[in-house]
């Protein structure tokens, strides 16, 4: 039966193994397309792991299969025999080739972890203010006076579709602030957002982005990244808030940039 | 007081009668082991209906679970289960495994029976205390089962409980009023049924060790437990506070974990300048050493067993206790990669990404150790020894996704993705229940006198680790896809057509819970008509096996032991045998 | 304790590291898992008073500081009570060290009373956990009366513990070590409002 | 006898003595309070003293002096090691005013 371990093991390790390898563009099972300018990084780094303790899983668990297969077939009597240096050749072993991997691993990380939240804001990214709540995300631009009106919790109605609690009488910046339910923003142009949330700690979550952040209530948390492809991608709410979390989601629209300016003027004509 | 000593030391307290002092309110540490391994098989098999529900919901969110409306009417009209209902089972799940499995069988349960015997001594330091420890922890269980009961149902905001979710009340949430109440009553019931456990461990791990049980010679399994029970002792410190200061801004209206100005369900909360970050850096400051708490007794309770098996020694026993150590000292470093994300200050992510990073060189030197001892060995194929190579993988396999985990710069990506959910269910969850299945193959003879069937351990050991893999290894596929975990549903366009894989899941966890109903027959069956078993039926050399099976009141029936071997001296030439028991005189050539 | 197993008796077990009873070992650990539990809340206390704009010192020194000092001096001193407790017990000198206990534990209500009164006074001035009356952060509140409140707790659980061991010591019921014990206890509990008066009450003065 | 190994104490007059000793640390803490120096300094002045003390209260009166070194060893150090660690969360504490979220 020990074969039988053995066996079994080394299949599940080579059947785990050839979905982390195999991943075509048709394979859903896999990460989206890269649209951001960061996200080539994160993929890099999330590849050379791959590398690194995809060996060492192959490696580990067929060693464990081969050694259980030696082990069961061996005679009465036998005079258990000692791993050539004992325990030595283990503790050095891992030293070096894990803290090498974790050395790289971590130097590297590091950078491209500061390159995404670490570094500021490019001085004319466009200013996005990002207001999420159960269950919905809603975004603001300044308008054309470029100043984002001021927030009152207490003015925050749904109904009459005063979600970030604005004061249109009184805050003349208000006034033209462009709020929608979806994050329209124009290609290669860095978007600084600008996160708070409601209610309770929501995150925002764009799979082609390589973006993920929670929105805790209480900050304002900055966000800011360049996407480097048009299209239509999602975004969605990674941190639980409640019963309706699976449904939180919104709609990242990456434009050209004529045509985002056009729809932003589009947005304050209806203001 | 020095008669109270040697009394302590030969320890002759008379057995109890009467049924109730003897089963129920007993303070023999043997009896209250059980109690706690029953009370954690109640836990699991809670935990897995739990777990059957949701990834039946998770594959046809519009399956209707026949006889679900009679559990709760309101969170399942028309037996069909409703999105926080999912969230509330969810979250019990979470919170039982966590609490009141993984950490009170390899910890609480083996540990109290065994540890005193394996040290030689006759009980606990404070069998009292001991009892008490498990009424609290019993208790603990009580309340946070009431909440299935109470109006609203269990709590859903997870089994991290984040504020503000769980601390505004019921305006968060059908789940969020009594039942979150109770929830972190009976966490913080918990923290204290843990510290009592862990005084007790450590006093009875240094001072109650039989003549020649040196440290150094004391079982690997006794070594695990009385370093997780110095990690309790840290941990739980602070999940208590935690838990009462949670309390207080649920029932007594302060505001530590809840900010200003905050409009749940449309109402303006009372709260005022509060920080949901403060709950998450007490939570995780305990909630990462609680990993280690659930993984180190099944890492020692496999390397206690496998030798046995295997006829040989451990490879560097002394290596794998420092690894343990180290691990144990690494966990406090660490608890900010559960938050890189967070809204933390992301110079902290780097801090706590490299310590965690450092944490796998000790693990890995653990498993090359445990791969280094198989070879050149002579393996005793049985149920335990099964459950024990199948440890070693399951380890490998969730050690190695923490890889990615530890690093901010993938977090970003796999954070709250299923691919977590992969990681800890293998590293955490299914390597320490295997732990448990070996331990309780291994020493069930010991500890209810009859041997456990075999063909029927081995069935369920097969079905079990193929299953395991089936379940967790595709969850790592949708992690790398972006699938967000803690979804009642998957209705967003990029997860729909990852459905079929959660169908398949489903399937792989439903078929895998079937086969534990084979290890529960198994348990009963032995109980009752299991074949007789003798003292030693491992031919294994450490002391529980030098006693009768199951043990007397007193363990070793009033004599004191002498220990003269270290631990694991199994294929010796030249002995009586292939192996010399720790307590056995004769003298030889130790290699 | 049930079994205080020393060091070797009769060569019968192997001799703790420590070569203390299991006793006091246990409280050892507690005492040092009770330490972190402070610190915890403490830490709780300045992460929120650092991140609050609008911290409010109300204390000014009479009552407040004042009646501080004077708990103090109180605690203190019963901890010096409780060290001659300790000190006759070892000596054998049971009625002294029972006369001592009763000392220390009659200081340790009189520093309970003062206490409640304190809280007594605030609640009048309005303070409540989630009240500010000065108008400040609503978290001063809170942290104070859940740190005082914890370990206002220790105190009256060791009052209790002294009660049981002054009434149970004379009969030979409790033993020295039971009384060391009882003391390290005791002691750390006037370890924490070491930390408790600068922090609570002479960071918050006016 | 409790533990033979662990010294007998020195008698009440030393730790009349120390108590004094306290006694007027918690006087230099009142005086510096009363100087009224910024916040930080102060709160750095008095954690000094308050640890000063402590550490007294643990040596003396809590007799870990005489009690073995190994005894030491273990529980200091892990005690300050977790307290330590617990400092890990002011980078988050500085952070929460500049970040606050402006609402009313």
């Amino acid at each position: 039966m020990g074969k039988l371990f053995a066996v079994v093991l080394i299949l599940i390790t080579i059947i785990s193994t050839v979905f982390f390898i195999y991943h075509g563009p048709d394979n859903i099972l896999w990460l989206p397309i890269d649209a951001s300018a960061h996200g080539h990084g994160v993929d890099h780094q999330l590849m050379e792991t791959m590398y690194g303790s995809g060996f060492l899983f192959v490696a580990s668990q067929i060693l464990l299969g081969l050694f259980v297969w030696q082990s069961t077939s061996r005679p009465e009597g036998w005079k258990y025999k000692t791993f050539p240096g004992g325990a030595k050749p283990m503790v050095v072993s891992a030293i070096l080739l894990v803290g090498i991997e974790i050395l790289t691993l971590s130097f590297v990380g590091s950078k491209v972890w500061a390159g995404i939240y670490l570094s500021p804001a490019e001085s004319q990214a466009l200013p996005i203010d990002v207001q999420a709540g159960q269950f919905a995300f809603y975004f603001r631009y300044a308008g054309a006076d470029g100043k984002f009106g001021g927030i009152h919790a207490d003015k925050i109605d749904e109904g009459s579709g005063n979600f970030f609690g604005l004061d249109p009488r009184d805050d003349v910046a208000a006034r033209d602030d462009v709020v929608v339910a979806s994050l329209t923003i124009p290609v290669n142009r860095p978007i600084l957002l600008t996160m708070h949330s409601k209610d309770v700690i929501h995150s925002f979550y764009v799979r082609e982005l390589r973006l993920q952040q929670d929105i805790v209530p209480g900050l304002m948390i900055p966000l800011h990244f360049t996407a480097t492809q048009t299209g239509r991608f999602e975004i969605v709410c990674t941190q639980l808030c409640g019963l309706g979390h699976y449904q939180m989601k919104a709609y990242l629209d990456v434009l050209p940039a004529g045509k985002f300016d056009e729809w932003l003027k589009q947005q304050e004509a209806q203001q | 007081m020095s008669e109270a000593t040697a009394h302590a030391a030969t320890h002759q307290h008379t057995a109890p009668t009467g049924f109730f002092r003897k089963y129920v309110f007993s303070v023999d540490h043997k009896v209250i082991g059980l109690q706690y391994y029953g009370l954690g098989l109640f836990a699991v098999i809670i935990g897995m209906i739990l777990s059957w529900l949701m990834r039946l919901h998770l594959g046809w969110s519009t399956l209707a679970i026949p006889g679900l409306e009679k559990l709760s009417p309101v969170g399942a009209p028309g037996n069909v289960m409703t999105p926080e209902y999912y969230l509330s089972l969810m979250t019990m799940h979470g919170t039982i495994m966590v609490f009141f499995v993984l950490t009170n069988v390899p910890f609480a349960g083996f540990g109290n029976y065994f540890l005193p015997i394996q040290v030689g001594a006759a009980d606990m330091a404070f069998p009292r205390m001991n009892m008490m420890s498990f009424w609290v922890t019993l208790s603990a269980f009580l309340v946070l089962m009431a909440a299935f009961f109470v109006s609203g149902g269990p709590p859903l905001s997870g089994w991290t409980a984040y504020a503000p979710l769980s601390a505004i009340g019921q305006d968060a949430g059908p789940g969020q009023g009594l039942g979150q109440t109770l929830w972190a009553v009976s966490i913080a019931i918990f923290c204290v049924a843990q510290l009592l456990g862990a005084l007790n461990f450590i006093a009875t791990t240094l001072d109650l060790r039989t003549r020649g049980m040196s440290l150094a010679r004391m079982p690997l399994s006794t070594w695990a437990w009385f370093i997780t029970s110095v990690i309790g002792l840290m941990a739980f410190a602070v999940l208590l506070p935690a838990c009462i200061l949670l309390f207080l801004d649920r029932v007594a209206g302060t505001s530590f974990f809840v900010p200003s100005g905050l409009v749940v369900s449309d109402r303006l909360q009372p709260h005022t300048g509060g920080s949901p970050l403060l709950w998450q850096h007490l939570f995780w400051f305990f909630g990462h050493p609680e990993v280690y708490i659930a993984i180190l007794p099944a890492i020692g309770i496999v390397s206690h067993i496998l030798p046995a098996f295997m006829r040989k020694p451990m490879l560097g026993t002394r290596v794998l206790i420092g690894c343990m150590a180290a691990i144990g000292f690494l966990s406090y470093m660490v608890w900010g990669h559960h938050m890189f994300v967070s809204g933390m200050n992301p110079f902290s992510a780097i801090l706590f990404s490299v310590p965690t990073l450092v944490i796998t060189i000790p693990a890995t030197i653990a498993t090359l150790l445990w791969i280094g001892s198989v070879y050149g060995a002579r393996l005793r194929i049985t149920t335990a020894s099964l459950f024990c190579l199948g440890f070693v993988s399951v380890f490998i396999s969730g050690g190695i996704s923490g890889f990615f985990l530890a690093q901010p710069s993938i977090d970003t990506y796999l954070h709250a993705t299923y691919f977590v959910v992969a990681h800890f269910h293998f590293v955490m969850g299914v390597a320490a229940i295997f732990g448990m299945f070996a331990g309780t193959y291994f020493w069930m003879p010991k500890m209810i006198g009859r041997m456990m069937n075999e063909s029927l351990g081995k069935l369920h050991f097969w079905i079990t680790f193929v299953g395991v893999y089936c379940i967790f290894m595709p969850m790592h596929y949708l992690g790398l896809a972006g699938n967000v975990r803690r979804y009642a549903a998957f209705t967003d366009d990029f997860l729909v057509p990852l459905i079929p894989v959660h169908q398949f899941i489903t399937i792989a966890a439903l078929v895998t819970g079937a086969a534990q109903l084979i290890f529960l027959f198994n348990l009963v069956w032995t109980r009752f008509r299991g074949p007789k078993a003798s003292d030693n039926p491992w031919q294994a050399t450490s002391l529980e096996w030098s006693t009768t099976s199951p043990p007397p009141f007193d363990n070793f029936g009033g004599k004191q032991l002498v220990v003269h071997n270290e631990a694991y001296l199994y294929g010796v030439q030249g002995a009586s045998g292939d192996y010399v028991m720790q307590t056995s005189p004769e003298t030889v050539a130790q290699d | 304790m049930e079994f205080t197993a020393g060091h070797g008796h009769a060569g019968l077990m192997e001799e703790s590291p420590y070569g203390i009873p299991s006793g006091k070992l246990a409280i050892w650990c507690f005492v040092l898992s009770d330490a972190v539990t402070f610190a915890a809340v403490l830490f709780a206390y300045g992460y929120l008073r650092v991140g609050s704009p609008d911290w409010s010192t109300p204390f000014s020194f009479s009552p407040s500081i004042l009646n501080g000092i004077v708990m103090t001096f109180v605690l203190l001193t019963s901890g010096l009570t409780m060290l001659a407790a300790v000190e006759a017990a070892k000596a054998g000198r049971t009625s002294a060290g029972t006369r001592w206990l009763w000392a220390t534990c009659a200081l340790g209500a009189l520093f309970a009373v003062l206490h409640l009164l304190e809280w007594r006074r605030m609640i009048e001035e309005g303070w409540r956990l989630f009240q500010n009356p000065t108008g400040g952060a609503v978290q001063f509140g809170a942290a104070f009366f859940s740190v005082t409140g914890l370990h206002l707790l220790h105190v009256v659980g060791g009052v209790v513990a002294l009660l049981i061991m002054a009434l149970g010591f004379p009969s030979g019921k409790y033993n020295r070590t039971d009384i060391e014990v009882t003391g390290i206890y005791w002691h750390f509990v006037d370890l924490v409002w070491m930390f408790v008066f600068p922090l609570m009450y002479l960071m918050n003065a006016k | 006898m409790s533990s033979p190994d662990s010294t007998p104490g020195p008698g009440m007059k030393f730790f009349v003595a120390v108590w004094i000793g306290l006694m007027c640390i918690v006087g230099i803490e009142v005086v510096i309070t009363y100087s009224h120096p910024p916040a930080r300094q102060l709160l750095v002045w008095l954690l000094a003293l308050a640890f000063l003390e402590a550490g007294i209260a643990v040596w003396y009166f809590m007799h870990l002096k005489y009690e073995r070194a190994a005894l030491v060893w273990s529980a200091i150090p892990i005690l300050v090691f977790v307290v330590f660690m617990l400092d890990h969360i002011w980078p988050d504490a500085f952070r929460l005013i500049s970040m606050r979220f402006l609402s009313n």
